[in-house]
């Protein structure tokens, strides 16, 4: 840990900034060295949600683990469910059923859209801007109804199980969200409206601590970020898995729309563009969802045949990987998660200087990270 | 004041002021308690206006806010300032005591003292300056000290940047708000407020704002920047708190903190009765001309200061809902955008607003066929302006109408009026 | 004794406490901030010479300007807290006599000036005189102070610029 | 060189209208929401039916044991990630007979996950719509589901129904927990709870 010093060193001024801080989004520390208002350098400071996720997978049976993994992003747990449920399922050999992969498909477009929903709406708050984070706040509240008739639960969903996912699909819910869509779709533009082509809010995100594709790809990161810098990888298009092939719609890549390719806005930009295709995507899954199990049969307990298995997904924040090593016991020998926002905040490092302390806060948010993604 | 007091001399004592020996001590009497009554004033404005803006935020964010002290929450203000009071006044170990006790009352202190000069209705002003509008920039200064001695005093990293900010912010944006007023005073020929005021009318085309186009552009520029040394959002950096936590009061508690945000609240109603003293058209009530308000006696005099109050403050609110309702729309500007703003924008175009005014003023006598003509114009384009307002608010509405009915089942019209 | 009178010995003794304090205080901030009671003390002491115009740009000027750039040159200044204010005393017994010269040449002079005291008219606004001065009979210095301060400005920002700028 | 100022001009008034017309369209957003109907609803105390009534039947809330079903399995328990639930069936050594003498869930712990119910063969252990379990003791969270005398596990026999606890009256051990939950039928009135929260 790096340790923060009080007084001025070599006239800069070291701040803490966090670990309890409006802005850092949950725990984390920035070791901002600034020369007035202008950074020299904002170093993260990470581990103060550290909770050993991966050590407890090792203590735990196959299936228990699947709660564990909603905890692993808790604004995006569907993906972490499903990252998991596949990494397990490679590794046995298991057909998922058609029904269970669509309904997969539905909650993970419905929770990354929630996901987004957060993600812009904390930016815009960051900025100061109040009012259109609770307006989505608003729109992911139904979003949330939705998934507690879909699994149970409004945030640690634990939906997805090793063969499928854990209920059948509710009567009725289809109609419910394509209502809520037709509402949810002109809210973007209401939104857009209010704070995306808003001057003062283009100004503070435009040319703001641009990442070139070449940074990003070096620096492995990946998601809405790696796509902001032009790079338009997907999980989804590039490394298909699940019904992705079967479905229509457009990888958005950041365009300079107004400034740079890979600054702020685009980051911003392209989560509201992936929120529409998620939109379209959904339209398409619930106008017929197939007939069938929603989940295959699997022994209760599961004994897992020896081998190594990397399976990953395409999250709201990047690649969501499993690593997983099995020894044909009932338990994983060794979990590893690769989370898209652990990388995000190491890129924090190079980027930041020359930015100004107020672009820190707009950084963080673009790079939308969450704490216990980083830390797990 | 002194025109008020000697009215209430000759009204109840029937004794005419300018003989009768001891007209002195009404003088000071009447001193202390418009002092009293202005303190009174911005007690009673500033803590319900709190509730105001909570609840108003609350509707525009889709939420209700606070509605549980009291009915419908209106004695919320009250709750918040016991609060505040019983809290533990606590003072950084580190922090230099005697200028963190100062702070505070130095920032209430520069924002109490613009009451002096502000107006509330025909005769209702402590004191009529004849420098008024300077007097309103000089006085307001002391609260850039006040800000500095907070910010330094606490100790704090992020009170100080809050500090700095405030004091360079207050400071640059002084220039360009002094500029866009004296427009009006270029028309007034006065720097009193209430001679602005009497310059012009009742009528909204008789305001300050609509005499051309360089004081409607005047009026925009001048509410820019007063929003910005009230530093309240799109301005507040020096208090960001996704920023700086809370900037030059993040050491404070209690009591002391209270003194900020009173200080911030009142500031509100200072702002905008200044715009709408200068701009427009102050108390003047519509049809009654300043000086038949001087001319009338007894009962009519007192009902005609009551009336012009009334008009004052219903104009002053509107501002002040606005400035609420930016608060709740805007994003916060960074440090190097806002001066940008204030030296590249705001500074030139007052220049220029100024110089056509001067032209204005020099070329176009008041009453002729292109002064009215313009009036009616610039009128015209104003309320243009509110219809098309009103037309967006509309379409945002109707947007939404139908969707949500199919989703919830409820209409979605519920007016500002009903309290969730 | 009448009101007026004790508003002016009050606003005379917050100049000169001020002033004094701004003087002995061993922490250059807190001089910093006294001087804010000098200059409205000041500013106050206008007003009773009738001079309303004045005493509000005096205020405006030295509070709203000059104290809030002091303030800020001073807090800027890197370890301010370390800065040993009062200079060490270079010989008390000549600086002692020189005093005491000093205050017996002003007493002397006070007492020996014939001061004409007038009656003080009703407080009349200067605003629109002084305007109007400045504009037609002093109006040449006037403009040419202006070139002078815009000099100034423009050498200020050649200044602080930046290296690679130039 | 005119040129160049002419972009610079048109750039500087286009920022001008920019910013004009996006904060007027903001203010236009934000005004119309003052004439919509609020999300929020203030909870408890106007809602419109207990909101109990309102969660889906898959709502995991608070664990719930119907002792009557309970085969003594142990499924829940071994499928439990942070062994929550604790379960003694003791024997009966002359009869053979086997009986719940402990069945124990420690709700301060349980993360709702619901895998425990999913593992039940008989649906004995079941999730309810119930999730108002703040409580001053935290020994007050561990629900004892066999308060007094063992409970003879139930054994499934062919083509007889089980007698299950009828739906929605939970175990009384749930009930008690959630005591303090503020509920509509006890103000029919719709008054707000004196103190103005939930007693």
């Amino acid at each position: 840990m790096l340790e923060p010093k009080a007084v001025p060193i070599d006239g800069m001024l070291r701040i803490n900034m966090g670990p309890q801080h409006p802005a850092t989004h949950g725990v984390i520390s920035f070791i901002v060295e600034t020369d007035g208002e202008v950074m020299r350098k904002a170093t993260a400071d990470v581990g103060f949600l550290h909770r050993g996720v991966e050590k407890m997978a090792e203590i735990t049976s196959y299936p228990g683990f699947m709660p564990y993994t909603d905890r692993v992003d808790y604004l995006a747990s569907m993906f972490a469910n499903h990252g998991y449920a596949m990494a397990v399922e490679k590794l046995l050999g298991v057909e998922v059923p058609k029904k269970a992969e669509w309904l997969r498909v539905i909650a993970d477009e419905l929770n990354r859209i929630a996901s987004h929903l957060v993600a812009t709406g904390t930016m815009a708050m960051d900025l100061g801007a109040f009012t259109p984070f609770t307006h989505w706040i608003r729109e992911r509240e139904s979003i949330n109804d939705f998934m507690e008739h879909i699994c149970g639960a409004r945030l640690t969903y634990n939906y997805m199980r090793v063969g499928g996912v854990c209920a059948d699909w509710p009567v009725g819910l289809s109609e419910k969200i394509l209502v809520w869509l037709d509402h949810f779709e002109p809210i973007i533009e209401e939104f857009n409206r209010l704070i995306t082509g808003n001057e003062i809010f283009i100004r503070r995100l435009a040319n703001v601590a641009v990442i070139p594709a070449e940074l990003a790809i070096d620096w492995a990161l990946s998601g809405p970020n790696l796509r902001a810098s032009g790079v338009p990888f997907d999980l989804r298009r590039s490394e298909p898995y699940s019904i992705y092939p079967e479905l229509q719609f457009d990888v958005p890549v950041g365009q300079g729309t107004q400034g740079t390719v890979g600054d702020s806005y685009d980051r911003f930009w392209v989560r509201i563009l992936e929120m529409r295709e998620s939109c379209r995507i959904l339209r398409q899954l619930l106008a017929g969802i197939p007939e069938g199990d929603f989940k295959a049969k699997v022994a209760r307990t599961l004994k897992v045949p020896a081998g190594e298995v990397y399976s990953k997904v395409e999250s709201a924040r990047g690649e969501i990987g499993y690593f997983l090593v099995a020894d044909g016991s009932d338990r994983p020998v060794r979990v590893k998660i690769r989370t898209g926002s652990f990388t995000a905040v190491a890129l924090i490092e190079p980027i930041s200087p020359g930015l100004m302390l107020a672009d820190l806060v707009a950084v963080i948010g673009s790079l939308d990270i969450v704490a216990p993604e980083i830390d797990r | 004041m002194r025109q008020l007091a000697d009215a209430l001399l000759v009204t109840l004592l029937g004794v005419d002021p300018a003989t009768w020996p001891y007209a002195w001590v009404v003088y000071g009497a009447v001193m202390l308690a418009s002092a009293a009554l202005a303190m009174t004033f911005v007690a009673l404005f500033a803590g319900p206006v709190t509730v105001v803006e909570r609840r108003v935020a609350g509707r525009m964010m889709s939420r209700i806010g606070p509605n549980r002290v009291g009915p419908q929450g209106v004695i919320q203000w009250l709750a918040d300032g016991l609060k505040c009071f019983l809290k533990e006044d606590l003072i950084p170990d580190a922090a230099d005591r005697p200028l963190f006790r100062l702070a505070p009352y130095l920032v209430f202190g520069g924002m109490f003292g613009t009451f002096v000069v502000l107006p509330f209705g025909a005769h209702l002003v402590a004191a009529d300056l004849n420098v008024g509008v300077l007097y309103l920039f000089a006085i307001s200064s002391i609260v850039v000290v006040g800000i500095l001695a907070a910010g330094w005093s606490s100790n704090s990293k992020w009170g100080l940047f809050g500090a700095f900010r405030s004091a360079a912010q207050i400071i640059s944006y002084e220039v360009p708000s002094a500029l866009s007023a004296l427009t009006v005073v270029l028309f007034a020929g006065t720097l009193s407020l209430q001679g602005i005021i009497r310059e012009q009318g009742g009528m909204p085309w008789d305001w300050f704002v609509v005499r051309t186009p360089f004081t409607f552009a005047a009026f925009f520029l001048f509410f820019t920047s007063a929003l910005a040394e009230g530093n309240r959002t799109p301005f507040d950096l020096p208090e960001a708190e996704s920023e700086l936590v809370a900037g030059y009061h993040t050491e404070y508690s209690g009591m002391r903190f209270l003194f900020f945000l009173f200080a911030e609240w009142a500031n509100l109603w200072i702002m905008s009765a200044v715009a709408t003293a200068c701009f427009l058209g102050g108390w003047n009530i519509p049809g009654v001309s300043p000086a038949t308000i001087d001319s009338a006696t007894g009962l009519s005099f007192w009902g005609l200061q009551l009336l012009s109050f009334i008009v004052f403050a219903a104009k002053t609110s509107a501002l002040v809902f606005i400035v609420i309702q930016l608060r709740w729309t805007l994003p916060r500007l960074r440090i190097d955008q806002l001066l940008e703003m204030c030296w590249k924008y705001l500074v030139p175009l007052s220049f220029a607003c100024l110089l056509g005014v001067m032209i204005w003023a020099w070329g176009v006598t008041v009453g002729s066929l292109v002064d009215l003509g313009m009036r009616l114009v610039m009128t015209c384009v104003g309320a243009g302006i509110a219809f098309h307002y009103a037309r967006r608010v509309r379409f945002n509405y109707m947007a939404d109408r139908d969707n949500y009915l199919k989703m919830t089942g409820k209409e979605l019209w519920y007016p500002p009026y009903r309290l969730p | 004794m009448s009101i007026a009178d004790i508003l002016f010995y009050c606003l005379a003794l917050l100049t000169v406490g001020s002033a004094a304090w701004v003087a002995f205080s061993r922490n250059i901030v807190h001089s910093a901030f006294a001087l804010l009671g000098t200059f409205f003390g000041v500013a106050g002491l206008y007003v009773f010479l009738s001079a309303d115009f004045l005493a509000v740009v005096q205020a405006l000027v030295y509070v709203g300007g000059i104290l809030v750039l002091i303030l800020f040159a001073v807090m800027l200044t890197g370890r301010i807290g370390d800065v040993q204010v009062t200079n060490r005393s270079a010989g008390l017994v000549p600086g002692l006599l020189l005093l005491v010269m000093m205050v017996a040449l002003l007493a002397g002079l006070a007492v020996n000036t014939p001061w004409p005291v007038s009656v003080p008219g009703p407080a009349s606004p200067t605003t629109a005189a002084m305007g109007d001065a400045l504009l037609s009979e002093y109006v040449l210095p006037f403009e040419v102070i202006s070139v002078l301060l815009i000099a100034a400005l423009i050498g200020a920002v050649t200044l602080v610029r930046k290296e690679e700028d130039r | 060189m005119v040129s160049t100022v002419q972009t610079a001009v048109g750039q500087y008034l286009r920022n001008i209208s920019n910013a004009v017309f996006s904060t007027f369209e903001g203010m236009a957003v934000t005004m119309s929401w003052m004439f919509r109907r609020p999300m929020t609803i203030q909870y408890p105390d106007k809602i419109e039916k207990p909101i109990e009534e309102t969660l889906p039947d898959c709502y995991r809330g608070i664990l719930e044991v119907d002792t009557g079903v309970c085969t003594g399995c142990t499924a829940c328990m071994k499928a439990c990630p942070i062994q929550c639930i604790r379960i003694e069936v003791g024997k009966n050594a002359e009869t053979a007979e086997r009986f719940l003498q402990r069945f124990d869930i420690y709700v301060a712990r349980c993360m709702f996950c619901g895998l425990c119910s999913e593992a039940c063969p008989t649906g004995a252990i079941h999730h309810t719509s119930h999730f108002e379990i703040a409580n001053d003791k935290l020994d007050n969270l561990l629900l004892h589901y066999v308060p007094g005398e063992p409970i003879p596990v139930y054994k499934p026999k062919k083509d007889v129904e089980p007698v299950r606890q009828p739906k929605g009256q939970p175990y009384l051990a749930v009930r008690a927990l959630c005591a303090h939950a503020w509920r509509k039928e006890d103000h029919p009135d719709g008054s707000a709870p004196a103190g103005g929260g939930p007693k």
